[in-house]
Parts: C-alpha cells; structure tokens; sequence
C-alpha cells in the first residue's frame, strides 16, 4: 500500500526524477533546490549540483536555506566566484541541465520571474526578476521546469519574458543563437508536461496519481494539448517520500 | 594601504548623499550593520546595485535612501517578496525608485568589467528576453574575428563598495572565505571600500578556498562583530533563518517596518 | 567525468597529428613526462601554444613535432635563450615554424574567452607596439557605450589541454595549488584535455591556494610521479634548477641535442 | 672605507633603492627580479612584490629562481591566476612601478626583446619576446627600466618596439592612451638615466662611482644627452653589498 501524499510531494518528486547519476545540474533557487536534494540523497547520489552562489558539486544533506547556504560551500568540490560561475560554467554549455522554477510559464514554455501586468514600469506586482535564470534557459543543454500549475501561472502568454523557453515557437530558439535545446520537461503538482516534437507547445504527457487531464486543463490558461498516450505517474515511493519529509521537517534545523 | 577605522568613520568617509554605493555578499556575509550605520546617517538619494537586494536593501529603500537600484534579482531568498521594495515600485513610498535591470550573469560580468578597468564586458546573454527592451545597459556587439553578434553590458564602477569579511591582519590584508559572489570584483571596481570584518587578527593563517584582499587594494577596513547578522559569516555564526521569515511580516506594513527600524537600528548606537 | 588512463594510452587518445595543443605550466607543474610521450609517439604538424613555451616546447620543437608555434614568452627561465626555438626560426631547422606572438596579457586573455564560450576577450593591450603588424590576432574593438577604441583578440580552443597537477581522486577529480598560471582556463578552453598527476588519492584534502577542476571538466588523468621534472610540483619536488642551466649546453648544438633526446627521451619505456 | 664591487653589483643596488615600502611593485623578469628582492629584504621590507605568475605581496627570503618560483607562492599574501594579475591588477592601475629589463632600448626609452634584425620573420637574433612587458609599460603609473649599457642594447631605434617608453617623443603616450606615466628611470651598470621632461630623451643625470659621462657616452647608440647637474651615485653601503652577494650565493640553494 502506498502512503498517502501531497501533490507538491508527488511534484517535487516527479522532478527529483529528472536526474541521474553523472548529470550535471544547474540548481535555480527555490522548488528546484529541493527536488535536487532529494534526487542527490535518494537515487542519484553521484549527480553533480551546481548553485549559482559558485558552488561546483555541492552535496546538501539537508535542505539548503537559500542557494548560498553555507552547506553548499563545505561540501562542494568546489567553489569558484559568481562571475566564474556564470563565465567558465553555464555559458560554454558545460552544463546538462537547467533546473528552474517560474512564476509564469506560457505554452511555448517562455518563463517570467519579472512582473505580473503588461506594464513593466507600473507593474501590477513586482516578481524579484531574472535571477540567473536567463542564461540558465539558454545555455544549458536542456531545461527542467518545475511550478504549480493554476490559471495564474500557466497563461497563453507570460507578461514578460524571462527566460526564453521556446519563444514563439518552432526555429526560435536556433534564430536567437541559443546554445541549448530548451525546456525538456514541465512538471508540476498536476502532471508532467513536454514540448511537441513539431510545434514546440507544452503537452501534458502524465497525470499524477489523483488527477485528470480535465483538473490539468482547468489550470491552464489555454488550450491544453493532452498526449493520446497519457500515462500516469508513478507515485512517490515509500524511500522518496521519507527521505523528502524528513528533508522538509529539518529545513532550518 | 587600507586604513582601519571604527564603522561610524568609516562610513562617514565613504558614503555620500547621490552615491553609487554597491554593497555585495550572495546570501553569505551580507553587511547588514555597515548598511544600518548608512541608514542612521541619513544617506539620500543613493542608487543602490546590488544583484541579490535582499533586507538590507529593503531596508534602505524602505527607510527613502535610495532613488535608484540597479539589481538581478530582488526577493526575501527562501521566503519570498521584499515588502518594501515592491511598494517603492508598485506605489512609489516612500520614494519612487528607478530600476536598472539586469540578469546575474549580467551584473556578474558588469562588475568583472569594473574590477579590469575596462568600460564593457561582453557575454552571451539577455537574448531573446524582454529584458533587452527596457534596460538600456545591454546593447550588442560584434567580433572582429567571427563576425558573431553577443552582448555587452557596461562596467560598474561604483564610488563606493562596502562588503563584510571574516577578518583582516593589523595591515589591512582582508581574509574572507566560503561562498564569495562577487565580492572581491566589487571592491576592485568601486573607487572607495570600506570592508567590515568580524575581528582584527596578528596573521591570517590560511584557509580552505580563501580570498585575501591585500590592504593596497582597499580604503578602509572597520571592525563590525557579527556584522552579517542576519546573514552569516562562515566559521563565526550561522544564518538567523527565523529572522528572514519574520521579516515578512515585520516589512509588509509601513508602520509595523518603521517602528521597526526605530527600535532595531536607528536608536542603537552607532558602532564605537 | 574523466576517465583515468595510462600515459600512453591518455596520449594516444588525445594528441593526434595536426592538433592545436596546449600544455601550460607557469614554471611550476610543467608537464615534460607528457610532452615526452608525444615525441616518442611521433606526433607532427603540431600547433603548439603556450605562453611560455620553455624546455619541453624546445625539444617538441627540435624534435620536429611543430609547424607552428603561439606563444608569448619563449626562453629557458633564469638560464637564456631556447637554442631549439631560436634554430627553428633563425635557420628553419629541422623544420621551418610559423610564429603566431603575443603578450602574456594577450595570450591570458585568450584562453580566458576559450573558457567563457566566447570568440574573443577585450583588454587594453599592445597599442604603439610592433607586435600589432606581426600578429592578425590583435585587432581594435570600440565600446558600444563610451566609444573608446580597445584591443580584441581571439579565443584559443585548442584541440587538447595537458596540463600536470598534484594529484586526483577516483572520480577523476583533479587537485593542484601553489602557482596555477592559466592551467584552468587552458583545460576549460580546449575540446579534450589530459592531465597528469603525481598520484592518485582517495581524498582531496583542503589545501591553501588549491584549485579543483571537477572531473565533468576534464577528459582524462594519468598517473605520472615526477611528471613535471625538471620544473617543480609544488609539495611533492622541488625545481632541478642544474637541469635547466645544463640544457643551455645540451641544447646548443643540433648533434648534442639529437643524442641526448634519443638517450633520455625515445629510448625510455612509455610510463606504464 | 667602502668595500670593493663591480659595476653590475652597483647597478642591482642602485635599482633597488627605487623601491620603498608601501610601492606596489610589478616585477619582471631577469634583473628586476635580484633588485625587488634585495629592497624588500634590506631598505624596503613593507614594500608590495608583484609577480606576472600571480602572486601578490610575496616576500621572497632569497632570489627566486624565477618568476615562477615556489617561494612567491609560498610567502605571498594572495595567489591569483595569470589572466586575473593582468585583468584584475595590471591594467586598472593599481600597480605603483613596473620593474622592467631589457635586450635593447632607445633614446625615448622604447624597450625590444622580441628580435634583434630588421626583418622580424628573418631575425639575425630571435629574443624571448614580451611577456609581461608591454603591458607592464604600459599601464604601470611609473616604469622604472634596468640593463646593462652597450652599444648593442642603448640604440638609436630599436629594432622592434615590444613595449613603448615614450614612442616618438612628447604626447606619444597620451595619443596612444597609455594609462601610466612611463618610464622615470634607467638604471644601467654606468650610471642612472632619466627622460628630460620636455623632450622625453633619456638623459645621463647619475654616474657611478668610477664611471664618466665619457664612459657612459661611449656605450650609448645615440648622441647621450648628460644632466648639467650630474650627480655620482652613492656607493653600495656595507649592508647592501653583503646582502646582495649572500642572495646571489644562495641563489638556487
């Protein structure tokens, strides 16, 4: 029988998921951050974790506070300058994947961490801004996205572009001179969202456990592609969903 | 050569009203009591960088010091938004405040830019974004071997950077260690520093990953013990999360923050 | 991640006829076991670059590995003149060398923009030298904001990077301190890298001034005790400086030069 | 009574003493390297050694065997890498004197050790080349240049010009946006050599003990102009020579 949990349990570790052993990982602050501790400390203890604080090869046992908790200096391999970081690390494509979060996210997977409202200088509310996102979206090899999907989030068109994910659609990425393939995968506390081979539009291709393709579309602020082949999640096992609560109730400890 | 000062000197010396004023520390050594020494002495009319603003940003934007910020990302790390930057934005209070925004990797290189005494760096970067259309510091460029069209941003170059560090030698010789952001390209692109330190030692005995500031390279260093608080300063004290979580209630409303700051920074006596 | 090789078999792997290859080493950590074995295997046509190219380019050189040389310094440290590198220029023996000259400056930036992905680096360098006619790799730049004329140069991306450090884990990560030169950058700007190390540990301890390239970086590692002799590896050996003054004589004359390389270099066992 | 010495004894120390404590010295190669050494640990104990190999504020307690010697790393208050001492440290301005030597230089205090010959692709002599040194002259606040004096190294022109002095004459270096100030000083093993202020010529302004104007005349290339105030260099004190032959004996020891 398995244990009762959350869907932010099931969607982080549906995203912890995405990692394995050897890949080298570009962790963005928040959501993304706990999912790349779980996959480290269950599954996939040798993946490489990469914070932009400068820490190359971090090895959190516990929660991280912030993208620069000290934790990540102690353990890393090592730890280089914010500017090396960005330089001789993310910008070459040295990078397998980008681990972001977003505040918006559209159907072409464009990301906005910026503003809510369509004018930027009298915004409707202030979002804290790029962060080291853009670069992420553009240099690592691929991209991993990880939000809740409501109406809010998911939108036809994010207010600001971010972070690029497939721009307008198919051939922007490579019109832009983008080093990266882009967002791999979408996942949220509904499902697990891909990319069309062809048109490049965000496709629900899983649903978790307890949830349908009409609660996902629900939460979408358009259209919502539904792969003909939808699968179901798996669901937490009884080892991730341990080592992630004991994870969460340390956090601050 | 840096000259050592009490923090109260210090910044008289070099924080002006109209200032420049970068002070940098990426979640570690954030300098928190050099930043509430700034607001006691009624600084105006700064513009603020700083990539990560976080609560001592909040707080000087929040207590009207500030008229610009240039910045990457503005947010409550782990918790959330910053209450009183987003009403300085979103409702102009205390002051309207004019934004400069950038991407880390932006600001990483516009610092780095600073520090070698060139005007621009270039970098691939911002392409693609909106960002491109409302910050007028990212402009292209083209090599002259490839052809190939990257990004440039403009060098900081601050008047004054102030950063927190573990501790420094009789000699002004700066010793910091553990995440380091860009904080020793911030001191070396800004025409004045002022580096707090959690004490003064007889020599720096060498540490894991460190970075040594030579004292030539620096203006003043000021003794500042737990001068990161609520942030921390590896090897001397650890992250106050609790206070980062309760500044979100302590910002969200402009009384419950001025009362605040009243009590917490403008009655205590500056640092002897 | 790297995969740790033999000498031979690393070299093989990596070092193939034609190749722009760098091996760098600012007097300490000069890998000569490596470059030894590139002789031996019978490499030409190489590209070599390196800022100071010093004993083990002169017998790369003299050996008639090269065509073509990039470089900034090129002398025997503390001794005088390379007697290799200068016959190959001053007489074309044993082969003619195209000579590609630069500054240190020059040549740092250079690899700086190789392991930043980008096709050029900016520096106020050169200007109302001669080197500016000699070298197409030097051009002028313009900032997009202030106007001001700047010196450009082009990215080094060699095909491979050797490069000697002290030492490894099992993972292939690799450990070096003491003067590190542009060891990291040239093995981040190059499309396969080799690095040769004294030993291999179980542990990285924390050492002062240490650098990590993590083994995702790197392609592979060799065990190569004593790898960097004459020159010195920082904690393990010291610099044989008689070595250095004795190759003035050894390499003067082109018979000496031949005999000794055969002696010491062609018929020594490839390392195991 | 002053003990014997030799002309190039007299030249090391003489060089020396343009260092003091507190001047953030840029050391080069050759010569430059035994006269900073021999400052730091006589006259000048606090002053700031700066070694294109990246270390910052060594105290070397006898003469390197290099510029790269272990004993910089090993006594400096900070290593940096190669890239970073020119970015971060040469080209700002930060670095007070820039300690240079020279195969050739010329009347406006041009330096060449690239070739010696005309034809720079057919040199009659193929020299180390720059390194460090056109930079070094070019963004130091001060230059302070030290050589023997023969007419094979003190040319009218020279050869190749790999780091500038003065160019052509007056306002050469500001036309060519050179952030220092040049050089202020040559030190040869005849006397010391300074740039007239309006025609920027190296002019004879010192001798040594022993040495003439004549002398130094007759190993210059070039019509040597000679200060009406010419002065005769102090002697090397008791304690400079002794320390210079014990630096020099243990050299490599």
């Amino acid at each position: 029988m398995t244990a009762a949990y959350t869907s932010d349990e099931m969607m982080t570790v549906a995203a912890a998921r995405q990692l394995h052993n050897g890949t080298v990982c570009f962790v963005g602050i928040g959501l993304p951050s706990t999912a790349a501790t779980l996959a480290r400390v269950t599954s996939a203890p040798d993946v490489v974790l990469i914070y932009e604080s400068g820490t190359l090869g971090a090895k959190p046992a516990r929660l991280p506070l912030s993208i620069g908790d000290g934790i990540l200096a102690e353990t890393a391999d090592a730890v280089v300058s914010v500017p090396e970081v960005f330089n001789y690390w993310l910008q070459p494509g040295r990078i397998d994947v980008g681990f972001l979060s977003a505040a918006q996210i559209d159907r072409y997977a464009n990301i906005n961490t910026t503003v809510i409202g369509s004018d930027y200088r009298h915004p409707k509310v202030r979002l804290p801004g790029a962060g080291g996102a853009p670069e992420i979206a553009a240099s690592c090899r691929e991209v991993v996205v990880v939000l809740r999907q409501t109406l809010r989030t998911f939108v036809d068109r994010v207010d600001f572009i971010t972070s690029v994910g497939f721009g307008q659609g198919p051939g922007d990425r490579q019109r832009l001179g983008l080093s990266g393939s882009g967002p791999r995968v979408v996942i949220t506390d509904f499902g697990i969202l891909t990319p069309d081979p062809e048109t490049c539009e965000l496709t629900l291709v899983s649903v978790h456990n307890g949830s349908t393709a009409e609660d996902a579309r629900a939460a979408t602020g358009w259209p919502l592609a539904v792969s003909p082949d939808l699968a179901t999640t798996d669901p937490p096992t009884e080892e991730e969903l341990t080592v992630l609560r004991r994870l969460e109730a340390t956090q601050g400890a | 050569m840096a000259e050592i000062v009490s923090l109260s000197d210090g910044i008289a010396a070099v924080v002006h009203d109209g200032d420049t004023l970068v002070m940098e520390g990426f979640t570690h050594l954030i300098p928190f009591a050099a930043g509430h020494e700034i607001i006691r002495q009624g600084r105006r009319d700064l513009t603020l960088v700083r990539m990560t603003p976080d609560l001592i940003y909040d707080q000087l934007i929040g207590m009207g010091c500030a008229s610009k910020l240039i910045f990457s990302w503005g947010g409550n790390p782990g918790v959330g938004s910053l209450h009183r930057f987003r009403d300085a934005v979103e409702n102009a209070w205390p002051l309207p405040i004019d934004l400069e925004e950038h991407s880390h990797a932006g600001m990483a290189n516009r610092y780095l830019a600073g520090a070698s005494g060139l005007p621009f760096a270039v970098l691939r970067g911002y392409v693609g974004t909106d960002l491109v259309a409302q910050t007028d510091t990212i402009r292209s460029i083209t090599c002259p071997f490839t052809g190939e069209v990257l990004t440039a941003v403009p060098a900081l170059s601050p008047d004054v950077t102030i950063i927190h560090a573990q501790r420094a030698d009789r000699k002004g010789n700066v010793q910091m260690w553990g995440i380091l952001g860009v904080q020793k390209e911030a001191v070396l692109a800004a025409k004045r520093s002022l580096i707090t330190v959690e004490e003064i030692v007889d020599s720096l005995d060498p540490q894991p990953q460190e970075v040594v500031l030579p004292s030539f390279a620096t203006t003043y260093v000021a003794v500042a013990p737990g001068g990161a608080h609520p942030s921390y300063a590896q090897g001397y004290s650890l992250r106050d999360n609790a206070f980062y979580t309760e500044w979100d209630a302590i910002s969200k409303d402009r009384d419950t923050f001025l009362r605040w700051m009243d009590e917490n920074v403008m009655r205590r006596a500056p640092a002897a």
